[in-house]
């Protein structure tokens, strides 16, 4: 692999750039394979450059059926942040966010991770009851999350309106210095190329119709637009589809897809420094390196796999934007999309040995995939390469659907994001 | 530089006669009324208005319309109504306009961003991802924030918009999107058969393309005419309704439309009653699509100078402006209709340097009728180059292949590339595209909601064709005829010979985003063979335009590189919104008060005149306390607490959820919702109920109250009221349909007035009739029908506070007066009145749980010390289940218990976490937190209330609660702080 | 000793509109939550003295009673007259759930050229007079809010919704109207 | 915004109206109380998240408030039919009718 830095960026600028290599290289597919990651997402992308990585498995194929991040991946606003209650949810995302901090240099691909501060609105005494208790219980488990007065709130966000004739006014807010955003697309290519380069094969256009099961019930392979192809293990990372291809083995999932949709505004000069989140008006914002505002907005309520939604939602998303920042009611809004979310019952992600032999799955993340990019990939293929969970993911198993042992960030703050 | 007028006498549609005076860049200008800022800058000479986004190139405007990727300007009528990034060419001129040019630093003319242009070797697609990593920290702190500045386009704006706007729900039976001569035909069709149509327009005025083409005759008139006789009869039909200035922005599910109409823009001095602009969502039993189509220019070497621009465009400020771009005026087509722009151009006396047309074989009609003119018309040429700093000054042209080139001094440069049909709102739609590889075009082929594509947009490009098509998709029998001067032919995608395919030359794709041939070339060479790839890694087509005019290019680009035909490379979705709206127009009235809906209750006029502070509770305004002078809010609740535990305390509960259960089968049902038993709940009585989700984890909690047999007056929290109601109403109509049971929401029917503490009865007792108060008669957890002050109430004993306490419900209209009247009674007795916080206190004194607060949807009756609540007789409630499984079980699961500060001063943090070892290494094993936690001041310390792990085992233990500057020692208690035997609350 | 309440109108003191609809809050009035199954609709309606509309979308009025079909087994009975809605009920033998709401809900009239604009400002129903013809009524959303809408001539409608959110109702309807104007 | 049709209503309703309210025909089991932890699970969490033709449940909740069950593709978010509550499981308009020893919903 050629490596990227500065130098190899000029010398090629003398040359028109003539002499990249592309990104990765996409084989023929091989008979077989140790393992089988489907989909070609930022996670399973990353499983297959740490199992090859960490775990000396180079013999992989990530099977994607459309195109490398274009599913979640591609479609997020990339709010990165590891400021959750339970310690499970702390465990796997403060785990992701150290990877997140030394990403760019362990792929050589600039993801642009950026610390720029992630704060969370309170506006009442319920919020600020439930962001004290995430604040101290990150303090104690040795993750930054702190709590910030309105006025510190409009210093550390100028455009944000801490008046007390809002409708909702802010009593305060937790922020996360360490929480920001990362370039999307960057983090799906970065880990492809580094994938690429030991050996794992990128498999694009190729939708996986069928998974099949041997005499032991172990799977062997998967039936896809390109013929059988066989695998000692498969792990599954799909996100909104994963009910579809887990069916394939017939293994049922606690999930539902749900629309979930965004949208950017035209780009502007710097004007937001920050990422700003208020569960109790539903506003996720933050600016874009080219200068657009990227607001989430929140999911339908139906489940769908269309990757649209109403119009309603986006409105809703930005009478809580303008309320929030009256100044950016002239501001307009460019393009809106929609991405499909796979929600679990407790908000909280899967990643799990299944009752089929050698049959792995990482799903359930909602609307919190992106962030847990790194760390989820790396745990899943420690799972895979295993076959048992690594201790920072083990609570995120099937079995606790049967427990009752839920791990429900929905129910301790209102709404997970 | 003289002051210089390039409008043409005699040409286009706008009066002399009403000008209006507006500046650009400080520099004052005048224009005609209708007007963009694009046709008066250009009648006075003036190509330069804009920056690109990476390289800050000089640009031009480029076009006439909605596509405009480079004129991206400010437009200010004051310092509070500026709006970025508006397009030159679609902004109507209004009197003192205050317009400014952006990306540029100092000036447009000087933009010392400009070295981007010189550094553009090295800033190649996706350079970024591939530098500005080392060291670590350097990307956010140094590169990021440089990036960062250089990047965006215009300046947010720094203050509240003072404007306001509005939204409509509308229904009709054909909406039609354009009005072109397409979409007039078939709006007129429509009409005529009395259906209820609404015809949009994104343009101030209607024709489409007949602005621009004055040679097309329609039932015997030029096209212009025949638009605006139509128009006339359209606006005078009453099923009709015309909205111009209007974008149809967005085609969603089941045929749902959305529009923006701009209202005021355009005008100098907008009365005050008028929205900026309204929002339209429209539900349309069929669309009519009548979109057109949009001229692309051609790909080569330096495409992108001021004065270089659509031949259409030209066109357009010809014969609707009346302005001339240029002086001497050059053409690269590879499409017919440039020659009409020419041929116009030179009818109103401006020189045509020459016609460069790529096709050896262009058409005959257009070719001879350019000659005869005395047009130079070069076929089989292209243009290599032009040059030109801040204005096209000569193209270098060649022919095809060959080497010889040749110079010709320009000042302007008129480009066709053919047309791209708008499949825009088609494509939001969910239709499926097929391509047209005769003509490179992608076109409608199968519409999956509603609606039809009518004219350019559905690639119908004979006019006679294009009618009867539009006819029959209004559905009428409307018959027109009409005739074009010439027909078009011709047309290209892709990378024009002067930026073939090993060139390094800038021959732009994507004007706005900097995106050249070589940088599609580029992505594709590292790996990106999706269009979508392509798109990201170079963002062709991201730019605000959203690649109205570059997505076709970058698609045949990448096609060529690949090796692979237009439809395997595949299209970019369109998305919405077709062009950019603004959010205030999708916000419309929701804003300041009307943004989300602040419930006051009956009381809350009187509250205020007591001077109450208020928090927000879900949408409810609730009293929290109510300062006298001088008080903080700490020295305020204190006061409450004490009077109220003294005397007696009034309190406005009206915002309790109420739910009136009625029907034979009222309690049956109470039995399977709620954990308890209600069949042996008598009537006159109340019982404390707490109900589960199927999961056995606390869901809501409240007093149930059995006025009758078959009659239950059910409370619920605040917050839960809407969510219970509807738990409810689930299991009713769905698992239990055959109970005889009715749920009505009465939580607004009663203004509820709670009256506690030891002199509680004294205050109330006058004012009740028809009922005797005393304990014996009406001890707690009692409820009566009665009147009080004359009205029909009803009347809990219960308590919230642990003293003897009253809550009257009264119905609502009622309630401020019998608030008045108690609380002239409670002040002669020493009561005091007091708000949520004070509620909290006393509540908490007493160990009761707040539901939301001390339990979080994770705890069970048991785990919050009620499992005393939950039946164990009953065969069936919801929940029943879920309570058994493993996890709920368990030992040690965290329990709510009492919590005493070893400090009495000390008052804890809510949401303080605890640990048995405060010295553990982090990350530290916790054991619960702190759910609750106030100033006690009837006891003189602080108290608290937590979820800890084995808490009821672990009485007396000392654990700790770490803080960031401290570690509190707290010791392990039962919830009950004051009155533990509690006798006071039958006193 | 005891005095007697007065009643506190939730929208006493508002008032506006525009030129082609006004806003005016309708008088107070007695109003029943009516739940009842298909076959106690003949005894329900004899005690009312009206006929209890049993079509979607439907109302009937007698004297100063209007019911209005909100759900198949739910109507809103409004009395403006001397009520008496809950005892007429009870005599009816018939098995029912009647809750009093009177005070639960207020409401306004809007009357005008442009009352349906204005009413369409926050409602998504389709209020033509083809689709939403006198007589007509739904529960349906204004803006963020629930309400019942009733359309009491060519040019004129109800619309009750619950006391507690009379400033947003009579706010954006206020805006609404004004903007029917233009 | 869903165009839905209410089979209470009879007319075509604004989704603003609506609430969803899951997948349809889960019927809750009789002997709750005695299933097993296995059978709660897929009870209470599994769900089938179709893709393609699917049976679920919304609610006219701003409207006439009553349950009703549709057939909705999920992937072209289509509406196939909507019905009463209570009624069984409905064929798919145009597919073959059920066999009558197809499982069944319950009265859900």
């Amino acid at each position: 692999m050629r490596k990227y830095s500065v130098f190899a960026v000029a010398r090629e600028a003398m040359r028109s750039h003539k002499g990249w290599e592309p990104q990765w290289v996409s084989p023929e597919p091989r008979a077989s394979y140790d393992v089988i990651i489907i989909g070609g997402g930022g996670h399973g992308l990353g499983a297959a450059y740490y199992l090859a990585k960490e775990h000396g498995i180079t013999n992989v194929a990530v099977i994607e059926k459309g195109w490398l991040g274009g599913g979640n991946t591609g479609r997020n606003t990339t709010i990165i942040r590891s400021n959750y209650l339970y310690e499970e949810s702390m465990d796997m995302y403060e785990h992701s966010l150290k990877l997140w901090e030394g990403l760019s240099q362990e792929l050589n691909y600039n993801v642009m991770y950026s610390p720029r501060g992630v704060m969370m609105l309170s506006h009442n005494t319920h919020d600020q009851q439930s962001f004290k208790r995430h604040i101290n219980a990150n303090r104690l488990y040795g993750i930054d999350n702190e709590w910030l007065t309105p006025e510190q709130a409009k210093a550390f966000c100028p455009p944000l309106d801490i008046s007390k004739t809002a409708r909702y006014p802010i009593n305060g807010a937790a922020l996360q210095k360490r929480g920001g955003t990362a370039r999307h697309d960057a983090v799906a290519w970065g880990y492809a190329r580094a994938a690429s380069d030991m050996g794992v094969h990128i498999i694009q256009n190729c939708e996986v119709t069928g998974i099949r099961r041997g005499p032991g019930g172990e799977v062997t392979g998967v039936e896809t637009a390109r013929g059988f192809i066989g695998a000692k293990k498969i792990g599954v990372s799909a996100s909104g589809h994963s009910s579809m291809l887990m069916q394939m083995a017939d293994v049922r999932v606690p999930l539902t897809s749900n629309p979930l949709q965004a949208l950017v505004s035209e780009p502007l000069k710097p004007i937001f420094p920050c990422v700003v989140m208020s569960n109790t008006v539903h506003a996720y914002i933050s600016q874009s390196d080219k200068g657009e505002l990227v607001i989430g907005a929140g999911t339908d309520q139906y489940h769908s796999y269309s990757q649209t939604g109403g119009l309603q939602i986006i409105t809703h998303t930005l009478d809580a934007i303008c309320e929030l920042f009256p100044i950016f009611r002239r501001v307009k809004m460019m393009r809106q999309w929609g991405g499909i979310t796979d929600n679990t019952p407790d908000r909280s992600a899967i990643q799990s040995v299944t009752p089929v032999k050698n049959l792995f799955v990482n799903c359930g993340w909602g609307t919190g995939g992106f962030k847990a990019t790194p760390g989820s990939a790396n745990l899943f293929a420690h799972l895979i390469a295993r076959g048992e969970p690594h201790r920072l993911a083990s609570g995120l198993t099937l079995d606790r659907f049967r427990t009752g042992r839920l791990i429900d960030e929905a129910a301790a703050a209102a709404v997970a994001h | 530089m003289t002051k210089k007028s390039f409008r043409i006498k005699g040409a286009g549609r706008l009066t002399p006669a009403r000008t209006a005076r507006f500046t650009f860049d400080g520099k004052t200008y005048t224009a005609y009324e209708g007007d963009t800022v694009a046709s008066a800058l250009l009648a006075n000479g003036v190509h330069l208005m804009g920056r690109s986004f990476k390289y800050h190139r000089a640009r031009g405007v480029l076009s006439a319309g909605a596509e405009e990727p480079n004129a991206l300007i400010d437009v200010a009528r004051d310092a509070a109504r500026r709006q970025p990034n508006v397009r030159a060419s679609v902004q109507e001129v209004f009197d003192g306009a205050i317009i400014q040019s952006q990306n540029r630093w100092p000036t447009l003319a000087f933009d010392t961003g400009a070295i981007n242009n010189l550094l553009s070797p090295f800033f190649a697609a996706g350079f970024y991802y591939k530098t500005f990593m080392w060291p670590k920290e350097a990307w956010a702190k140094l590169y990021e924030p440089i990036i960062r500045r250089a990047a965006g386009l215009g300046v947010a704006p720094k203050e509240d918009d003072p404007d306001h706007y509005a939204n409509r729900f509308a229904h009709c039976d054909v909406l039609v999107a354009g009005a072109g001569v397409a979409g007039l035909t078939a709006a007129l069709s429509a009409a005529e058969t009395g259906a209820e149509v609404i015809l949009v327009d994104e343009r101030a005025d209607v024709g489409g393309a007949l602005l621009f083409d004055t040679s097309t005759m329609i039932d015997g008139k030029p096209g212009y005419d025949w638009a605006q006789d139509v128009l006339g009869r359209l606006k005078a039909m009453a099923n009709v309704t015309v909205l111009t200035r209007t974008t149809a922005f967005g085609y969603y599910t089941h045929n749902f439309i959305g529009l923006a109409e701009r209202v005021t823009d355009h005008l100098p001095r907008p009365g005050k009653n008028l929205p900026r602009e309204r929002l339209w969502q429209v539900r349309a039993k069929k669309v009519i699509m009548a979109t057109g189509a949009i001229e692309r220019h051609m790909v080569f070497a330096n495409n992108d100078r001021p004065g270089i621009m659509l031949a259409s465009a030209a066109r357009t400020y010809l014969n609707h402006y009346g302005v001339a771009v240029g002086e001497k005026i050059g053409v690269y087509t590879a499409h017919d209709s440039a020659y009409e722009a020419a041929i116009d151009l030179k009818h109103a006396g401006v020189e045509i340097a020459a016609i460069v047309d790529c096709r050896a074989n262009p058409g005959e009609a257009v070719v001879s009728a350019a000659r005869a003119l005395g047009i130079e018309v070069l076929t089989g040429h292209c243009v290599l180059d032009t040059s030109g700093r801040l204005r096209v000054s000569s193209m270098t042209v060649s022919p095809n292949g060959g080497d010889a080139k040749r110079r010709i001094a320009i000042d302007a440069l008129l480009m066709s590339g053919g047309w791209t049909p708008s499949v825009h709102l088609f494509s939001q739609s969910r239709g499926k595209l097929k391509f047209d590889k005769a003509n490179d075009r992608f076109l409608p082929d199968i519409h999956v909601q509603q609606g039809v594509s009518i004219g350019a947009c559905n690639g119908t490009d004979d006019l006679s064709a294009l009618l009867a098509e539009a006819a029959a998709a209004g559905g009428g029998t409307l018959s027109v005829s009409g005739s074009s001067a010439y027909g078009w032919t011709g047309g290209m995608i892709g990378a024009a010979e002067g930026a073939g395919k090993d060139t390094v030359v800038k021959a732009f794709v994507d004007f706005q985003h900097d995106v050249t041939a070589k940088d599609i070339r580029l992505a594709v060479r590292e790996g990106m063979h999706s269009i979508e790839h392509i798109k990201r890694f170079t963002t062709n087509g991201m730019a605000s335009d959203q690649g109205k005019l570059s997505n076709m290019h970058g698609l045949a680009i990448a096609a060529e590189v690949l090796g692979k035909e237009i439809p395997q490379v595949g299209l970019t979705t369109f998305r919405a919104p077709y062009t950019p709206v603004s959010y205030g127009t999708l916000i419309a009235h929701s804003r300041g008060d009307l943004f989300d809906p602040a419930r006051k209750t009956p009381l809350h006029g009187e509250l205020v005149k007591e001077g109450a502070e208020f928090e927000d509770v879900g949408n409810w305004k609730r009293a929290w306390y109510f300062p006298r002078r001088g008080e903080d809010m700490h020295q305020a609740v204190n006061r409450e607490c004490r009077t109220a535990r003294e005397t007696a305390g009034i309190f406005d509960a009206s915002t309790l959820g109420k739910i009136e259960v009625v029907g034979p089968d009222a309690a049956k049902f109470l039995n399977l919702l709620y954990t308890n038993a209600w069949d042996t709940l008598k009537p006159g009585k109340c019982r404390y109920g707490i109900m589960t989700r199927e999961d056995g984890f606390i869901y809501d909690d409240g007093v149930v109250g059995r006025l009758a047999e078959d009659r239950f007056h059910v409370t619920t929290t605040t917050g839960g009221a809407p969510r219970v109601l509807a738990h409810m109403e689930d299991y009713l109509q769905t698992e239990f349909p055959d109970l005889k049971v009715w749920l009505t929401s009465t939580t607004e029917q009663w203004a509820v007035i709670a009256v506690q503490g030891p002199k509680a009865r004294d205050i109330i007792a006058p004012l009740v009739e028809g009922l005797d108060l005393s304990t014996e008669a009406f001890p707690h957890m009692s409820v009566a029908e009665c009147t009080v002050m004359g009205v029909p109430a009803r009347l809990f004993r219960v308590s919230f506070t642990g003293e003897i306490g009253f809550e009257i419900n009264v119905p609502a209209d009622y309630g401020a007066s019998v608030w008045k009247a108690i609380w002239e009674r409670g002040q002669a007795l020493g009561a005091c009145l007091y708000g949520t916080e004070t509620m909290h206190v006393l509540r908490a004194e007493k160990g009761y749980l707040i539901v939301g607060q001390d339990t979080d949807g994770t705890v069970t009756p048991d785990d919050a010390g009620y499992g005393w609540a939950v039946s164990k007789k009953k065969p069936d409630f919801v929940g029943i289940r879920g309570l058994k499984r493993p996890d709920l079980i368990r030992d040690n699961r965290k329990q709510l218990v009492g919590l005493l500060t070893k400090d009495p001063t000390e008052v804890l943090e809510e949401g303080g976490q605890i640990v048995a070892d405060p010295n553990q290494p982090k990350p530290m094993t916790m054991l619960g937190h702190v759910t609750s936690a106030y100033w006690s001041e009837n006891l003189g310390r602080s108290i608290a209330i937590a979820l800890v792990a084995g808490g009821r085992a672990k009485m007396g233990e000392t654990l700790y609660v770490p803080m960031k500057d401290k570690t509190i020692a707290v010791e392990v208690t039962d919830m009950v702080f004051f009155d533990k035997d509690g006798g006071r609350i039958h006193g | 000793m005891v005095e007697f309440a007065t009643r506190t109108l939730p929208l006493s003191g508002f008032h506006g509109g525009s030129s082609v609809a006004s806003l005016t809050p309708a008088a107070p009035a007695q109003r029943v939550s009516l739940r009842a199954r298909p076959e106690d609709v003949a005894a329900l309606s004899a005690a009312l003295g009206l006929p209890l509309p049993t079509s979607a979308k439907t109302s009937a009025s007698a004297g100063q009673r209007t019911a209005l079909w909100l759900g198949p087994d739910e109507w809103l009975v409004i009395d403006e007259g001397e009520g008496g809605l809950m005892a007429a009920l009870e005599t009816s033998g018939a098995l029912h759930a009647a809750t009093d709401v009177s005070h639960r809900n207020t409401a306004v009239v809007i009357s005008g050229p442009g009352a349906s604009k204005t009413l369409n400002g926050g409602c998504p129903l389709d209020l033509s007079r083809k689709a939403f013809p006198v007589g007509a009524c739904a529960r349906t959303l204004f803006g963020k809010i629930e309400v019942v809408v009733l359309r009491t001539g060519e040019t004129e409608f109800r619309m009750e919704f619950w006391r507690s959110f009379s400033d947003y109702a009579f706010g954006l309807l206020a805006e609404a109207a004004e903007d029917a104007a233009i | 915004m869903f165009l839905i049709k209410c089979p209470y209503c009879g007319e075509n309703r604004s989704e603003l109206e609506f609430r969803w309210a899951g997948e349809a025909h889960i019927a809750r089991p009789e002997n709750i109380a005695e299933i097993s932890n296995e059978e709660f699970a897929e009870y209470f969490f599994l769900r089938d998240n179709t893709k393609g033709v699917a049976y679920e449940r919304w609610r006219h909740i701003h409207g006439c408030g009553r349950f009703f069950n549709a057939i909705r593709d999920t992937v072209s978010d289509n509406f196939l039919l909507t019905y009463k509550a209570g009624l069984p499981r409905q064929p798919v308009p145009g597919s073959a009718p059920v066999s009558p020893d197809a499982p069944e919903g319950g009265a859900a």
